[in-house]
Formats: structure tokens, C-alpha cells, sequence
């Protein structure tokens, strides 16, 4: 089948459903002739002009509430943070407004918004362009999170997205744009809320998300020359979560590592231990749940600090073979 | 731009139903019959019914935290409202909304917001949408002059003349933000004037006049339905009630007040309309009772009217 | 000893602070003439006059950011965000500027700065007056997270923000302001990171924060009734985490229930719950871990829903009723 | 407000060392020995230095993303600047900042900021401490034209207005946000109105000319100095090399750079100063080598310096 960069496969999941639906556009800083401060959006301008691509100065409240306000009237707009670190000027907007709205009208009103941000650190951008916030997001009810670590991936939940009527925050890896894969041309959807396991595996279970999905998997290549069988679990959309998937895929190795690159305490993957820690896989346990995620610290500008801040392959080997020869 | 005794009628009436649903507000308050807080707007009644008489049935407003009026001169049904004053199932927003949230979306009234310039960046979304739907609707967008204050009113303005949406933005300068009084940091005028910066026809009203609000808002509407894009009213008014329940009114003399009392925007347009003999002293009265006579019947409406069930938390989170 | 309200403990810990040091100024919206919101503040406008009490008109990107710039060259600030809600139009300026000042300019600068602000539901004041982030900022490397349960911790803790020389997120509890206990009349220090035992037990811990704190130690009361005996965990500072009295505390009682407020997913439970689970603490228990939190729903206007919203004192009896019948 | 001599020398001299550090930088980068992005200021060193060289050495600045320009010309040690480019463990920043974090704090260099806008608010909190502890000091706070939109800005504003900080505002307008030309939404000129509405003693000048903004900072420095409080100064200059690394130029035409070019402010300062006799061609040939070859040996010192150690990954996150 046909290979397309991770980075392709969000450009042409934008450009089918603006195809198929008018109501969808586009809005965000930098997104027209620069096309993106990493170029997703490169080449959309000159598809669908000025009045579908809405190029913004740098307002991250107001076009984050000016998407809110188009879909609440029914438009489906995909708004763009240029960076995920500047969400924390939008979050207003998209905490208290667009997941609320819905619920506070008594059910009235749907908001049909996608946000889109690249997170994650590894381009030298330092502490303002390097974090990871999915988990504050997890934290509201009334929106979705999706984060996805395949092109294929991308394509299919960017359109369940653009689809859904609720708010959606699409979170892209900036190390995965350029990674390649194979992808559909055809539009398809994968539905949210839908674990994928990514390799089986029966002696111990890695939950994953994002590009610690794909250094799970190399690190997982590399165990099974040691006779470790590692099964990797990549939830995809974290919220809502498939708590199912992960519970039975615990149930069947009875060891959990969870990696994720967000600092580890607050984060993510405190919500995925809780999960397995209250669920039936409880009992199944045979080794403490491990976490491996973001160090205690800012992302540093240095390129051998920043590497250090965050897990590397060498690390996730090294955290599964230490539980994988756990004894309790 | 002379009213109809129809027009004169309706006004009047919109304006004692405000009146006479914030006094309700209050007393069902003080009886303990309502938790939490609430705005009262007993005062800006020309600003609400003036500004909003501009609009056809389907245009739509959006607004703030002190929306009881707004929400009555969209044409809000009084009992759904006063029931969702109350917190009941039957209200507009099944009760989960309560005073800081009441919206008639099907009414065009997309809803007051507890966030201080929370509504402002949507009001550009909205209108960007209507743009692009290509409608000749247009929206007005109701914030206080502390709104003015935040970085949400800026942003929005920037990109309401960006993008050239057929959008009214109203700020109501009841000359206070809680305590902190407009003049200390800017003016009416000075709202105006900032919004003539930002490219938007801008003008600041007698806002305890209806007339006149009619009139500066209209001209903002037929702009922004010919496609001329937004503007700004700044109604000059003054809310005669403290801010909310928590004020002590410690930042205002009662000497303020009671010359802000004089300029009663309800009793200058009774007055007008005896005037321009558009309603005679009895039909006056007769509409004021009726007002009255409409929150009384609400307010027995939302008493009798059930509490939401439990079970039902959860709906409503997300669409399907 | 003498006794106060929690909200009296805020005002004279302020108050001696300012007395103390001169560099000790607030700022925020209304807290001037108008004592603040809940009147925390009252009555400091005359006694320190318009050169320390910064009364703001609203903006809260601004005055936080005015607040990390004072501290950023040696001033002590107070910021009231006056509901928590609206710390989402602040986080800008508090996760990457103040949490990260000092780590970015290579440990050039300290930022003595606290921010505080009211969380919670309770009063009514709907879905844009209610809510609970603390698992936010506890997410962010460069702060501190304190909660404080009860008016000696208050003053204790809020002491030691003032002096401590990071940037502090201090929550409080709306429905705790006006609840009273013995606080002494000169300063002290309790110090951050240090957890306390509410109650002692045997049975099963129960670990909860802020007004959680209070109700667990009625649910306790009522359970020692039926023979169970609780422990009862106030972590009182979330960020740093006094990880070693909670492991401890489990390890005696071999079970646990996570108490919070804030909504369940993507909450401050998650984090103590990944603690306990990849601790000693493990092989010591007995049952699942369990967490009794927020529903998945903004917080309602209607009283019957905004009560059913969160957690009751019924709620925490059953639940630990169930967790201490429990066998694994 | 004519120069001695030895000003002359030193702006001549700063001006060059920018330059020169810009393209070392630029230089490096391509040879793969730097890694992350970059924002580079060519074209706009008189904006930098022209405003600084009013203030006295405790004084203090607050910079932006673009700052080596401001950093150079605050009197960073350009080994230790140049180091922490490289991210270095002895640069200014332990390697932890890197370009867009660049701070010398003893100079008086209180950072530049990856945030846009970010640094604006924190200008206030910085005049208000001054101001508290009856300092003499004074702040020049710098931001760009794509700033201005920011909420954070419209906010700042206010409250430095109504505290009266010290502090000087230096917006250096370069036309462009990124690919946002700053005359689609609005212009150097409306900055600056937008500032006297706030109150703020604003002007704009020819940011290409190092007299032009030295005079008018004088003033505000002198205002702020003197306890009148804040003001605005936009200095209309132009970056010639595209936005960062991920820069197409394609908003942007070849002619424009070109015109924009012939403003040089460096070769218009260098003739300046030949013309009034402060300066030999001579002299200014020797100061252009001499600032060539400190970067040159900055970038030895660099590039011959230690990588943080891994181990001491978790120091300085918080304070003791
Ligand atoms: C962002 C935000 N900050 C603070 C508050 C608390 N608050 C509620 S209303 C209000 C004053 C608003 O003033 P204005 O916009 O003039 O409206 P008014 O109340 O005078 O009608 C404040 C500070 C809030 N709701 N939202
Ligand atoms: C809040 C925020 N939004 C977006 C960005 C991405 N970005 C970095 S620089 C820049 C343009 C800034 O324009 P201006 O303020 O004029 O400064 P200039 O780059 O022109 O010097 C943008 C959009 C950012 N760093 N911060
Ligand atoms: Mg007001
Ligand atoms: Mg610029």
C-alpha cells in the first residue's frame, strides 16, 4: 500500500473532509502561505483560498474561541495551536466554553471543534516548545484527547475527529511527522476510544502513547533477542479511555510498564496505573505497576539534557527487563 | 425612527418584565429558595430591550454573567427561564445552568457566561460562521466595561475586523466591575475610542435611554447585515443593585446611586411614550401589571416545577 | 487555645507575613475596598494601604505576570486568582514563566511568588465557579501545590509559601472558609512536603484532600461504629509529595481509598494511586486501590446535582465499607 | 544629544558585534553544530542598541524570542552568550536556555522569552517592584509588532498605566509576525496610538536609525526615571533574514528585503559617524575587525567548552 509521512496523512485527512464537508475550515497562526510552522498545512491556501484557511495573528484565546463559537452554530472548524505549550493561553476558552457549553444549555448545543497541537520535546526548542500536556485535558469532561503514533493512526482519528460532535483535542508528536507509513488513499475512520494493541506479546504488557509507542516497539525488538515477550498497547484516544484492552492485556501478562513522555508525576500515566490498580487485573498482578515518563524538569535547550529528560529506548529495555525479572 | 404604539407596547412591557424578574430573583433569594449567586440588572433595562428591539427573530445575541434582561428581551419563555433561575428540569438548560448560564439557543440567545469576556471570542467565531454560511443573520455580543479589561476583548476585537463579521459588540459600562470603578482605568468614551483603533465603527450611548440605544445599535446592525462588518456600542448605564450577593457596597456612596435612580431607564421611556402619546397613563399601568402578573405566574411555575433527578448527572456531557 | 475560621487563618498569615517583610505585597481583582470575593482580604487595604494591596481591574494573565516579575527581583508577592476557574486564563504566565524561570536562566533567578485561589464546588455558582485543577499544576516541574484541610494547616502553610522561595500554588476550599479550629497566635512554619495523619487507624487508609480531608474523618467517626478503624491521610502538599507517610500508612493497613474532589479522571488520584502501586507499598496489598472522586461532569447548577457532582460523607462510608469487607 | 567619541566607538562597535554574532550563529547552525531554531536580527541593531545606550548599567531589560541584539547590547560577555548558544554548561544559562532563553541576570539582562508576549507582563510586576522599593532603576521592555495583538499586551498595558511603573515599552516593529504582516491587522503607527489611548506617552520612529531611537527612549527613560511613569516607543525596523529556521519567505518579496536592505542601520550609523567626525574610516574599519574577531573567538570559547553534565540534569529546578 501507498506510504505517506505522519505530518501527510493529517494534511490529507484536513483536505478530504473539507472536501466532502463546507462546513469544515481551517484557523490558526501562520497556517496559510507559511503553511504551518511545520508545514501540515502547506499547499491548503492555494486549494481553498482565504476564506476557508483563516490565518490569524497571535490571538491563542481569541481564534481558540473564535472556532468555539463557529461550531457552536454548527460550523466544524479545526483550530491550530502552533505549539502545544501555548494552549495554556487558550485553555480558557476550551476548558470552561467549548467542553462545557453542551452540558451547562442542558444538552441544547453541540461544539464540533478540533484542536490541533504538536507536543513533545527532541527539536531543541527548549522549555517553551518542548511540553506535554495531554493529561490536563484528560482531566475536563466534555472533551475528547487522541493522540496517535502512526500515520495510519492519524488519518483515520483526525477524520473521526473532524466528525465528531464534541470537542477534540488532536495531539500531534513533531519527532512523528516525518515518519512514514502505510495509509489509505480512500477516507476511513477509526473510532474513538479504541485501544490498538501494536505487538502481542505475553510476558509483560507496555502501555504507550505517542512516539514512546514507537520506541516501545524498537525497545520491544530488541527484548525478544533476550526471550522477553513484550506486548505493546497503544490507547490512541485517552479520552474516552479503552479501559477494556488495557485491563485484559494486564490480565494476560500480569506486568504493566507505562511510558509516556509528559513528566511523569500529574501525568498520564498516573490515570492508566489507577485504572489497571482499581480494575479486576488487580488480582492478576504479579510485579508493581512501573511508570517511565518525563523527568522532574522543564525541557532544557542542551541536546544531551534534553534527550536525558525523556525516555529513550535504552531506558524503556532497561525498566522492562528489570520488571520482567521481578519476582513478588 | 419613531415607534409604533405596538413597538412602544412590547418595549415597555419587555423592560417591567425585567424589572419585576430581578426583584423576583432577589426576594426568592432572600426566602432561601435559591442557591448560589446572581447578577441582577435591575437599572441597564433600556440597554437590554433597546439594543436587542434591533433584531429579527432569528438574529442572535450572546452574553454575559448579568443576562437575566438580555435573555427577557430575546423573548425568552418567562416560565423556562424563572425555572432555570429555579434549577429545575424544566428550565432552559435543565437546571444545570442556573442564573450564570441561561440560554434559548432555538431562541437565538446563545447563552450568558460566568467567565468575565468569555463570551467575546466566541461572538467572532459565530460571526465568522454566519459569513461563511453566507445567512443574513447577524449576532450582538453583550459584555460588561470590565470585560474591556481583559486580553479576551482585545484578541477579539483584532480578529472580529480581521475577518469582517457582521457582529455588534455591546458593552454595558454600568461604570463598575465589582468594586473597580471604570473611570480608574479608562471611560466610556475610552471603550469607544479603542474601538475605532481596532477598526470598528464605534460609538458610546446614553445607555438609560432606549431610544438612543435603539438608534447607535441599529446603525451597528444595518452595517453588519449589509456586510459592512462589526462595530461597538458602549451603553453608559449603572446597575442600582450591588454587584452580586457578596457585595457590601463599600466602593460607592448612596449618593451615586440615588442620582443614577433619577435617570431610571424604565420611568424615561414611560414618559417618552405619554409624551409621543404612543401609550396613554392607563395602558402604562395595565402593561406594568401584566409584567408583574407574567414573573408571578413564572415564578409559581418554577416552584411547582421538578427538581432534576439524580440519575440524570451524567447526561448531556457529550453529543452523540 | 484560641480559635479561628480557615478564612481568618488566610488574612493573619497574610497579614504578620506583610507585618514581617516588607517585599510582601497582594495583588489581585477586588481584593481592595472590597475585601475580596469571600473577604479574605478585608480590612488589609487599611492597614497596608494602596502601595501593597494591588487591587487590579481583570486580567489575570497580567496581574500573575506582574506577580512573577516582581518576584523575579525580589519581591514576595501574593496573587489572588480569585475562583480557580480562572486560573486558566493565568497558566501562561504560572507553568512557563514562574515554574521555569529559574531552571531556564540556569539557576540565575529565584521567583518567591505565591498564587492563590479558591477551588471547589458547594456554592452554587455553577459550572464556571467550581472546579478543582490542583492536578494541573501538580503536573508542572518549579512548582509547589499546597491544599490545606484545616485553619492550623492554613496558617502553617501558607507561612512557609510566603517564605519559601518558588513559585506556590495555594488552593483553598470555599466551604472550608468559614469552618473554625485552635490556631496559634504567633507565626510558624509547617513545613511543604510534609504529610499529616489526620487519624489514626488500622484498618485501611483513606488519603483525601481539603475539604475531602473533613468529610473522610466524619465517614471515619461513623465506620469506628461498625468496627472499622480508618486512617486517615492529608497529604496538605501535593507537590513536593510526602510519598514516604503514604506508602508507610498502606503498608500498615493494606488498604487504601483515594478521596478527591476534583474530577476522577486525569486527577490528583491517578498520581497517588501510580505512588502506591509502584511502591514497597505494593506487595502490602490487600485490595485494589481504590478512588472515590468528582464524576465526569462539569459541576451543575441544581443543588441535588451539584451535590451528587462530588463526593459525600455517605459516599466515603460505603465505599470504604466495601474496600474493608474486601478480600483478595 | 550629540555622541562623544567614544559612544560612537561603542554603539559602532555593539552594532558590528550583533551582526557578527547573527551570522556566526547562522553559520554554525548550518554546520550542524547548533541544534533547535533560531531568530536572528539582522537589520534590527540599532533598535537594540540605540534604545539601550540610554540606560545606565543597573538598569534592567526584558527581551523577546529575537534577542541576541538586545543581549549584546545590554554588555553580555559574548563568550559566555555565545556558550550558552552553543548550550554549553558554562554559558549563561548552564546550556538549560539556549537562544530564545538567553538571560544574564547580574547585567541587568532579565531574559528573553520563547512566548509571545510573555515577557510584557512580567515587565510590570518587574517596574512594580522597582517602583515599591523606591529604586531609581528603570526597565526597557522589548516585544514585537505580532506581540501587540497578544491579550497579554492589551492587559499589561492597563496595569502599567495604573500602577505608573517605571518602565519603557520598545515594541521593535519588523513588519512581520512570522508570515503576518503587521500592516494586515494593523500598523507601527496604531501601536503607538493604541498606547496613548492607554494612557502611555507613545511615539513611533525610524527603528533604522540609531539617533532617531535613542532620542526617543531617552525621553521615556528620563520619564519612567523621574517617576511619570510608563511609556511606548515603536521603532519601525525590518528583519532580513527569513523568521527562524523553518522560514520559506514566501509572504514576502525579494524586493521588499532588497528595499529594506538600503536602510542598513548599521551602514547608516557608520556614516553618521564619519560625517560628524566621531569616527575615522580608519577607526570604523579597525571597531568592524575587532567586533569580528571577539565573535570569532566567542565561538573558540564555544565551541571548545563543556556539555552539561547528564547528572546534573534536576539542579536548579527549584531554589533552596
Ligand atoms: C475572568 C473572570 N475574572 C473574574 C471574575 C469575577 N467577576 C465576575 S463579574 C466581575 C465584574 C465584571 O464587571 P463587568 O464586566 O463590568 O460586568 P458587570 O458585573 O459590571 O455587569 C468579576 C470580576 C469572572 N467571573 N471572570
Ligand atoms: C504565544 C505564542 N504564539 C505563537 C508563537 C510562535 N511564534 C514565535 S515568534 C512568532 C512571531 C512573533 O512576531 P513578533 O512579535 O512581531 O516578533 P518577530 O518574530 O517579528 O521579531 C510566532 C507566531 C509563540 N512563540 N508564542
Ligand atoms: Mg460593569
Ligand atoms: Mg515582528
Amino acid at each position: 500500500m501507498r506510504e505517506i509521512t505522519y505530518l501527510e496523512a493529517v494534511r490529507e485527512a484536513m483536505t478530504q473532509e473539507m472536501e466532502r464537508d463546507s462546513r469544515v475550515f481551517l484557523i490558526g497562526e501562520d497556517i496559510g502561505e507559511y503553511g504551518g510552522a511545520f508545514q501540515v498545512s502547506y499547499g491548503m491556501l492555494e486549494k481553498f483560498g482565504h476564506e476557508r484557511i483563516l490565518d490569524t495573528p497571535i490571538t491563542e484565546l481569541g481564534l481558540t474561541g473564535a472556532a468555539t463559537g463557529a461550531a457552536l452554530i454548527g460550523m466544524r472548524p479545526i483550530a491550530e495551536i502552533m505549539f502545544m505549550d501555548f494552549t495554556t493561553l487558550a485553555s480558557e476558552q476550551l476548558v470552561n466554553q467549548a467542553a462545557k457549553l453542551r452540558f451547562m444549555f442542558g444538552g441544547q448545543s453541540t461544539v464540533p471543534l478540533v484542536l490541533r497541537t504538536p507536543a513533545g520535546s527532541g527539536t531543541g526548542a527548549a522549555e517553551h516548545h518542548s511540553q506535554s500536556f495531554e493529561n490536563w485535558f484528560v482531566h475536563v469532561p466534555g472533551l475528547k484527547v487522541v493522540m496517535p503514533s502512526t500515520p495510519y493512526d492519524v488519518k483515520g482519528l483526525l477524520i473521526s475527529s473532524i466528525r465528531d460532535n464534541n470537542p477534540v483535542v488532536f495531539i500531534e508528536h513533531k519527532l512523528l511527522y516525518k515518519t512514514k507509513g502505510e495509509v489509505p488513499e480512500e477516507m476511513y475512520e477509526i473510532p474513538l476510544g479504541k485501544a490498538d494493541i501494536k505487538r502481542q506479546g505475553k510476558d509483560l504488557t507496555i502501555i504507550a502513547t505517542a512516539i514512546m509507542v514507537k520506541k516501545s516497539l524498537e525497545a520491544a525488538e530488541q527484548l525478544a533477542q533476550e526471550g522477553i515477550d513484550v506486548e505493546v498497547v497503544d490507547p490512541r484516544t485517552l479520552r474516552p479511555l479503552d479501559t477494556e484492552s488495557i485491563v485484559n492485556s494486564v490480565k494476560k501478562t500480569g506486568k504493566v510498564l507505562i511510558v509516556h513522555e509528559a513528566v511523569k508525576t500529574g501525568g498520564f500515566g498516573g490515570e492508566l496505573a489507577a485504572v489497571i490498580a482499581e480494575s479486576e487485573a488487580f488480582g492478576y498482578l504479579e510485579a508493581p505497576i512501573l511508570r517511565l515518563a518525563g523527568r522532574e524538569v522543564p525541557i532544557p535547550y542542551n541536546r544531551n539534557l534534553e534527550s536525558a529528560a525523556v525516555p529513550q529506548v535504552e531506558d524503556i529495555i532497561v525498566k522492562a527487563r528489570e520488571l520482567a525479572n521481578l519476582k513478588v | 425612527m419613531t415607534l409604533t404604539k405596538e413597538q412602544a407596547a412590547e418595549y415597555l412591557l419587555q423592560m417591567y418584565q425585567i424589572r419585576a424578574f430581578e426583584e423576583q430573583a432577589e426576594k426568592s433569594y432572600m426566602a432561601g429558595k435559591i442557591h448560589g449567586t446572581m447578577h441582577l440588572s435591575i437599572g441597564q433595562e433600556a440597554s437590554a430591550v433597546g439594543s436587542i428591539s434591533t433584531l429579527e427573530p432569528d438574529d442572535f445575541i450572546i452574553g454575559h454573567h448579568r443576562g437575566h434582561g438580555l435573555t427577557i428581551a430575546k423573548g425568552a419563555d418567562l416560565n423556562l427561564m424563572m425555572a432555570e433561575f429555579y434549577g429545575k428540569e424544566n428550565g432552559y438548560c435543565r437546571g444545570r445552568g442556573g442564573s450564570m448560564h441561561i440560554a434559548d439557543v432555538k431562541g437565538g440567545n446563545l447563552g450568558a457566561n460566568g467567565v468575565v469576556g468569555g463570551g467575546i471570542p466566541m461572538a467572532v467565531g459565530i460571526g465568522i460562521g454566519l459569513k461563511m454560511e453566507a445567512k443574513d443573520q447577524v449576532l450582538l455580543s453583550f459584555f460588561g466595561d470590565g470585560a474591556a479589561s481583559t486580553g479576551a476583548f482585545h484578541e477579539s476585537m483584532i480578529l472580529a475586523e480581521l475577518f469582517q463579521v457582521p457582529v455588534v459588540f455591546i458593552c454595558e459600562n454600568n461604570q463598575y466591575a465589582m468594586s473597580f470603578a471604570a473611570s480608574d482605568w479608562t471611560t466610556s468614551k475610552k471603550i469607544a475610542a479603542h474601538g475605532e483603533l481596532y477598526g470598528l465603527a464605534s460609538t458610546s450611548t446614553d445607555g438609560n435611554d432606549l431610544i438612543a440605544v435603539r438608534e447607535a445599535v441599529q446603525k451597528g446592525v444595518d452595517l453588519a447585515r449589509s456586510g459592512g462588518g462589526p462595530s461597538l456600542v458602549v451603553n453608559d448605564t449603572y446597575r442600582w443593585r450591588g454587584h452580586s450577593k457578596s457585595d457590601r457596597n463599600r466602593y460607592r456612596t448612596k449618593e451615586e446611586i440615588e442620582e443614577w435612580k433619577k435617570k431610571d431607564p424604565i420611568g424615561r421611556f414611560h414618559d417618552y411614550c405619554l409624551k409621543e402619546k404612543l401609550l396613554t397613563e392607563k395602558e402604562a399601568e395595565e402593561i406594568e401589571d401584566r409584567a408583574y402578573a407574567d414573573i408571578e405566574a413564572a415564578r409559581v411555575f418554577a416552584e411547582a416545577s421538578p427538581d432534576p433527578s439524580v440519575d440524570t448527572l451524567e447526561e448531556g456531557v457529550y453529543a452523540p
